[in-house]
C-alpha cells in the first residue's frame, strides 16, 4: 500500500457517462486482480472523500488504468481530470480474487454494468492459467456494454454471453439468467463463479450458486470513508460462524473486498441503491 | 519501529503530566488502533492518538448503511464497533508500546458502571498515557439520553471514572448542547484532568428517491471542515471558563485549521476526519506547525495556547 | 410586474390559512427586501419571502467585517442593519404589492417590547401575509441571553406577539440549544401558527496571522451546505413532536435538499445563503420540484410532507 | 446586470501569481469604467461564493477581459478555468467613476497593486475626453507591476510614474510619495484623484487629498457574499451627515465600490489585510 500523489496520463470518454482514467506511478507497485485504489483529483476539497476504483488493469510497473461510470460527486470530480492533472492516490488496497485451480474446475465469471473493471485482470489471469472460462458479460445497453469495456474483454477470446437490459447489444435478459442456464444445463462441476456488479445482481448470482451448490466469490461495493481499515463504515452484515469465521461485520476495504458469496448476510444491505 | 525521531522542541506539550513531542493527536474513531497507520506514516513523529471507543466488551456496531459524504463532511453512524478493552490490551497494546507516542485510551459505555468497567480493565494496560471518556457519541441507541448533554449526568460519571481510573482523565465534551460551559464546568468540578471538544453533531440525510434515511441508523454525527467554526467557537467559551488545558477537534484538515484552535486555547489538537481523505495530514500539520514557529520566530508553540486577541 | 405567471398547481402549499404558490421562499437575511430580486428572477414566480429583520427603529448593523466564507458555508454577523419597520411600510411594500408572491415579514428586537412595537407597526403594513419571529439572531450583543434558548423566555415572547399581531405567526427556531423539541413544544404551545427552522449556529474562524477573530463581533452564524444535516435532522425531529406546519431552512442549494426537508417534515422551505452565490436558485428549484412531481407520478407535493420512511 | 453563464476564451499568466481571463458573454453589456463583476466557474462549490473582479477591459459587447492575483480560494479557482469552462457571471455591479470635466482640473489615477484592474478603463476614458492625466502606478516589485497590467496603461501613453517596493522598476518607494510632490510641487487646482489599491494605500491616498484640498474618489474592496446589495456584508463604515448623506454603513458592492474618499471612516478598517 502506497500513499501518493499520480500524474494523470490520460482521461478519455469510453462512452457517455463511462471513462478511462491512466495515472502514472513515480514508485512501482504490484496489483493482484481484484485490488482497488482510493483516489480523488489533487487538492480537491468537494467532495472531500476519495472514491473506491477497482485497478482495471496494469499498464507497467507505473502505469495503472481504471475504468469509471460517471455517477454522481466523486466521479464527476474525476471526470474533470486532465493530462499531467495530479491524483492522490492510495493503493493497491483489498484483497484479490483467489483462483482455484486445483479442483480442476472451470470459471464462470459474471461482470455486471461497471462491475467488469474489477474483473479484467481476473480474466487476463485465469487465461495465463488456462483455466477453462466463461464470460457471462451484462450492461444496460450497447453504449453501456461499450463503457464498461466490452472491447477489452473481447481482445481475451473467451467463450462469453453478452446480455443487455434493452436487447441492443446481445440476449435481452439480466446477466443472472445465462449463469443460471449454464449451471443448469452444463453442470460446470467444480467450477467457481466470480461477480462483481450491483448489489441485486450479486444477491441473485449468491442464490443461484447456493442452489446449484458452486463456490462463488463476489467483490462488494460500499460507501468508503477511509480504504485502508480505520473508519469502520463499509462494513457487510455477515454470517457469524460462517466461512472464514467471520463476525457480524466486516469491512468491505481490509476484509473485502471480495468475499465468499454465503458469508454474506444479503438480506442486510450494504448500499442503499 | 524504532523509537529515533526527530522532535521539534517548539513543538512540545505537557498535559496532566504527560509529555507530547507535539500537540498534533489522532481522534477516536478516525485512527483506529493506530496500527492502521504505520505503513503510512511515521507513528514515532506523533504526538499521540486517541483510540477508537472502547467498550468493556467487544461491540458489533450498527448496520449499514454506516457513513454518507455531506458537504463539507460526513456523516456516521457507526455504533462504537470494537474489539473490546481486554482484545485492545492484548493484541495491540504490545506493538503500539514499540512507538514513541502518546496512547489515549478512548473509553465508552452504556452506563456508569459499564465505563467503570472498561477502565478497570484498561488499568492493567501498560503504555496508555491517559484515558478519554467518550460520553458523547450520539449513535447508539441504547441509554436513552446522551450523558454529554446533561452537566449533572456528567460531572457524576466523571468523578466515578476519576476515581476508577489509574491515569489522567479526558473527558470529551458534546457539542449538541445550548451552552457548552455549563457542561464543561461540571465536569472539571467534578475532577476531570483535561477536556477534549468536540465529538460529532447530530444530523440527518434523506434519500429523497426511497425517502429513508441515508444510515441505517437514521440520524448520524456530522463531522470534517464544515463544522470547523462550530467546534473554534467552543473551544473559545471553554477556555474562557475553566482552567484545565484543552484538547481541540472538529474539522481540522491543515495547519491553519490547528492554529485557530491553539489560538482559541487548546493545547494540543486531534484531527479526525482528515485523515481518511488524506492519511499523512498528521506528518503535514506537525511540518506546518514548525514553519509557522519559524515565521513568527516563535521559541515555544506554548505561548499561542488562548493568546487570541478578542474582547 | 404583471402578476400573470403560470403555476404548476401540484406544488401549492397552505400554512396557516396563507396560501404559496409553491413551497420555495426566499429566506430573511439574504432576501433583502424582495426588490433586489426583480432584476433577476420572475417575483410571481417564488411562493414567498421573508424579510430582512425588521426592527420598530432602524439598525445600523456590527462594524466590518461582517462576513466570512468557511468551508461549505459562511459566518456572518451583521447585526441585524436594517431600514426599520415604518420604512419598510413605506418605501418597499407599496412596490412588493404588485408581485404575486407571499411577503413574510421577519421581525426581530432586544426586548419583548422591541417585538410588540415592531409588530405593532408592521399590522398597518397592506400586504404583508404573515410575521416571521426571529428570536434566534446570535450576532446581537444586548439583551444578554438569546430568547429562542430558552423554551420558557420563547414560549413569553411567542404569547405576547400572538396577541399584538395582526397576522399569522411563524416563530423561527435557534439550533443552538441541547433539545429542540422542548423549545418547539413551548412556543407551539403558547400559540404560534408555524414554526421555520433552522437560524444560523454560533461560530468563529480565527485568523492566524492576526490572532484576531475574522468577524469584528468575534463569532457569528454559521449558514450554508455544511449545515444543511444538523438543519434537517432538526426538522426531522421537530416534525415528529409538534402539529404546526414547519418552514425548512438550512444550507439548501438544490432541488434535492429541498426535497430531503419535505420529506423530514416540512411544508414549505426557505433559501438563504444559496441566493448569493445562485440568484436564481429559488427559480432552478420550483422548476425542479415540478420536474420531480413529474417523475414520481406525485399529483400533489403535499402528499411528500413528511413522507420519510423511519422508525 | 446580467445573470448569466459565461465561456472562458483564454486564462493565460502575465506573470507568476497574476492572470488575464476574458470571457465571452450570450448577450451584449454596457459597462461603464470602474464596474466589477462576481465570478466563478460554473458548478464549483469550494468556495462557495463568487468573486468581485473589476472589469478590466470590454473587447467588445459579448467579450470582457478581467486581470486578477491569485492569493486565496476564490482566485485559485478561477485559475483552473481553461479554454471553452464555464463561468457563473452577474455584472455589470456597482457605480463607476464618474469623471468631472467641468472644473477644467486634470486627474491624477493612482493604481496600488492589483488595484489597477479597475482604472484601465477609467484611464481610456480620461484620455478620450483629454482630460490632463497623470499616472502614478505602484507595485511591489517588476513583475508585480507586469502582472497588474503595466503594458497595457503604457499603451495608453499618458504621463505616468512608476514605483515598486523593492525598486526593481521605477522609483523604490509607495505609491503615495510621487502623489504628494505631485500635489505639493504642482497644485493640481481643481484636479480629481482617482485610486484604487490596498486598503492602507488608499488611507493615505485619503489623507494626501484632504491635506492638500483635492477632489478624491477611491474604489474600495471589503469580502463580498452577494454583490448585488442583499447580504449587507460588505459594508464599509462611513462619516453619517457626511458627503452625499450617508448613514453609518455602506455597501461596497451597490452604493460603492466607488466612494468619495472624505466619506470613508478610514480607521474603522473594511478588511482585515
Ligand atoms: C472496492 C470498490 C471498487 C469500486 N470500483 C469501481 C470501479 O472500478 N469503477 C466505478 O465506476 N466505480 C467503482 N466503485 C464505485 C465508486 O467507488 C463510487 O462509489 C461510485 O462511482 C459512486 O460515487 P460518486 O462519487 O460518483 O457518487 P456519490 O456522489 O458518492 O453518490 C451520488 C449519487 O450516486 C448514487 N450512487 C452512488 N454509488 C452508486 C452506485 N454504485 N450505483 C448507483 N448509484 C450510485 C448515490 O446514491 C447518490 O445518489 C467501486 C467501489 C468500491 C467499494
Ligand atoms: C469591487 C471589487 C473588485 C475587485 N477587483 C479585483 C480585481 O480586479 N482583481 C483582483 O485580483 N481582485 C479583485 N478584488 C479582490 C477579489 O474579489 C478577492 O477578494 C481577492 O482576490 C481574494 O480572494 P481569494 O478568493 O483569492 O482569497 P480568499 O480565499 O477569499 O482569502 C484567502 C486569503 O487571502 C487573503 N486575502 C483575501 N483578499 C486579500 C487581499 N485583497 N489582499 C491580501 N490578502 C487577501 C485572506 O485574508 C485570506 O487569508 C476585488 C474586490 C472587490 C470588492
Ligand atoms: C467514523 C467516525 C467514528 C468516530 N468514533 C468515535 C469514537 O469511537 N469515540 C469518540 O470519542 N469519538 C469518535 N468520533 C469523533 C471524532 O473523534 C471527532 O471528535 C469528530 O469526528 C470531530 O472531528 P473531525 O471533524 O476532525 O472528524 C468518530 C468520528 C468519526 C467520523
Ligand atoms: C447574512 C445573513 C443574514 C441573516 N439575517 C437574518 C435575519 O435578519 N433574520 C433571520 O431570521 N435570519 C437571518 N439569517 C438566517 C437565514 O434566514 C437562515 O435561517 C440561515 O442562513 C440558514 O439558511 P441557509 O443555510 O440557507 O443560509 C441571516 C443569514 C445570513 C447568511
Ligand atoms: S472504508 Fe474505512 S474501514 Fe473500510
Ligand atoms: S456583497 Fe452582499 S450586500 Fe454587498
Amino acid at each position: 500500500m502506497i500513499e501518493t500523489i499520480a500524474t494523470a496520463e490520460s482521461n478519455r470518454e469510453l462512452a457517455p457517462g463511462y471513462r478511462m482514467l491512466t495515472i502514472n506511478l513515480i514508485e512501482d507497485v504490484r496489483v493482484n486482480p481484484g485490488q482497488f485504489a482510493m483516489l480523488k483529483p489533487r487538492g480537491s476539497l468537494e467532495p472531500l472523500l476519495r472514491r473506491a476504483l477497482a485497478i482495471y488493469r496494469v499498464e507497467g510497473p507505473q502505469r495503472l488504468s481504471f475504468l469509471y461510470q460517471v455517477l454522481g460527486r466523486g466521479t464527476t470530480a474525476l471526470a474533470q481530470l486532465r493530462e499531467k492533472d495530479e491524483v492522490e492516490a492510495l493503493l493497491p488496497l483489498g484483497n484479490s480474487w483467489s483462483i482455484e485451480t486445483s479442483g480442476g474446475g472451470g470459471a464462470i465469471v459474471v461482470a455486471g454494468g461497471i462491475g467488469s473493471a474489477s474483473l479484467l485482470m481476473l480474466c487476463e489471469e485465469l487465461k495465463r492459467l488456462r483455466v477453462d472460462t466463461k464470460l457471462l458479460f451484462g450492461a444496460a445497453t450497447e453504449r453501456a456494454a461499450a463503457g464498461c469495456g466490452l472491447e477489452d474483454f473481447r481482445a481475451l477470446d473467451l467463450p462469453s454471453i453478452v446480455t443487455t437490459d434493452d436487447g441492443s447489444l446481445g440476449d435481452k435478459e439480466l446477466v443472472t439468467a445465462p449463469l443460471e442456464r449454464e449451471l443448469r444445463e452444463h453442470g460446470h462441476k467444480g467450477s467457481t463463479i466470480y461477480a462483481c456488479g450491483p448489489w441485486p445482481m450479486m444477491r441473485r448470482v449468491a442464490e443461484i450458486a447456493a442452489q446449484f451448490k458452486t463456490r462463488c466469490l463476489v467483490s462488494l461495493e460500499a460507501p468508503m470513508g477511509c480504504g485502508f481499515g480505520v473508519c469502520v463504515g463499509c462494513v457487510v452484515a455477515v454470517n457469524t460462524g460462517g466461512p472464514l469465521d467471520y463476525g457480524s461485520y466486516k469491512r468491505v476495504c481490509t476484509d473485502g473486498s471480495i468475499f465468499p458469496s454465503e458469508a454474506i448476510r444479503w438480506e442486510v444491505n450494504a448500499m442503499t441503491h | 519501529m524504532s523509537k529515533v525521531s526527530n522532535h521539534d522542541p517548539r513543538l512540545a506539550v505537557e498535559i496532566a503530566g504527560i509529555h507530547f513531542n507535539n500537540p498534533v493527536l489522532g481522534a477516536s474513531g478516525t485512527f483506529g488502533y493506530g496500527l492502521e497507520f504505520a505503513d503510512l506514516i511515521d507513528l514515532n513523529r506523533l504526538g499521540g492518538f486517541a483510540t477508537k471507543g472502547l467498550s468493556a466488551k467487544p461491540l458489533a456496531g450498527n448496520a449499514p448503511p454506516r457513513i454518507v459524504e455531506t458537504h463539507g463532511g460526513m456523516l456516521n453512524a457507526i455504533g462504537l464497533q470494537n474489539i473490546g478493552a481486554r482484545a485492545f490490551i492484548e493484541e495491540k497494546l504490545p506493538r503500539l508500546r514499540g512507538y514513541d507516542t502518546r496512547i489515549i485510551a478512548n473509553v465508552f459505555g452504556y452506563s456508569d458502571e459499564d465505563y467503570i468497567e472498561a477502565l478497570t480493565i484498561l488499568n492493567d494496560g501498560e503504555g496508555i498515557a491517559a484515558y478519554e471518556l467518550n460520553i458523547s457519541c450520539p449513535n447508539v441507541k441504547e441509554g436513552g439520553i446522551v450523558i454529554g448533554n446533561s452537566p449533572d449526568a456528567a460531572a457524576r460519571l466523571t468523578e466515578k471514572a476519576k476515581r476508577a481510573s489509574s491515569r489522567p482523565l479526558i473527558v470529551k465534551l458534546s457539542p449538541n448542547v445550548t451552552d457548552i460551559t455549563k457542561v464543561a464546568r461540571a465536569i472539571v468540578g467534578a475532577g476531570a484532568d483535561c477536556l477534549s471538544l468536540i465529538n460529532t453533531i447530530v444530523g440527518m440525510s434523506v434519500d429523497v428517491n426511497t425517502r429513508r434515511p441515508r444510515l441505517s441508523y437514521g440520524t448520524g454525527g456530522l463531522s470534517g471542515p464544515a463544522i470547523r467554526p462550530i467546534a473554534v467557537r467552543m473551544v473559545y467559551e471553554v477556555a474562557r471558563t475553566v482552567d484545565v488545558p484543552l484538547i481541540g477537534i472538529g474539522g481540522i484538515a491543515s495547519t491553519s485549521d490547528a492554529l485557530e484552535f491553539i489560538i482559541a486555547g487548546a493545547t494540543a489538537i486531534q484531527i479526525g476526519t482528515a485523515n481518511y481523505y488524506d492519511p499523512t495530514i498528521t506528518m503535514k500539520v506537525i511540518d506546518g506547525l514548525s514553519e509557522y514557529c519559524e515565521n513568527q520566530s516563535l521559541e515555544n508553540i506554548n505561548s499561542l495556547i488562548g493568546s487570541i486577541k478578542a474582547e
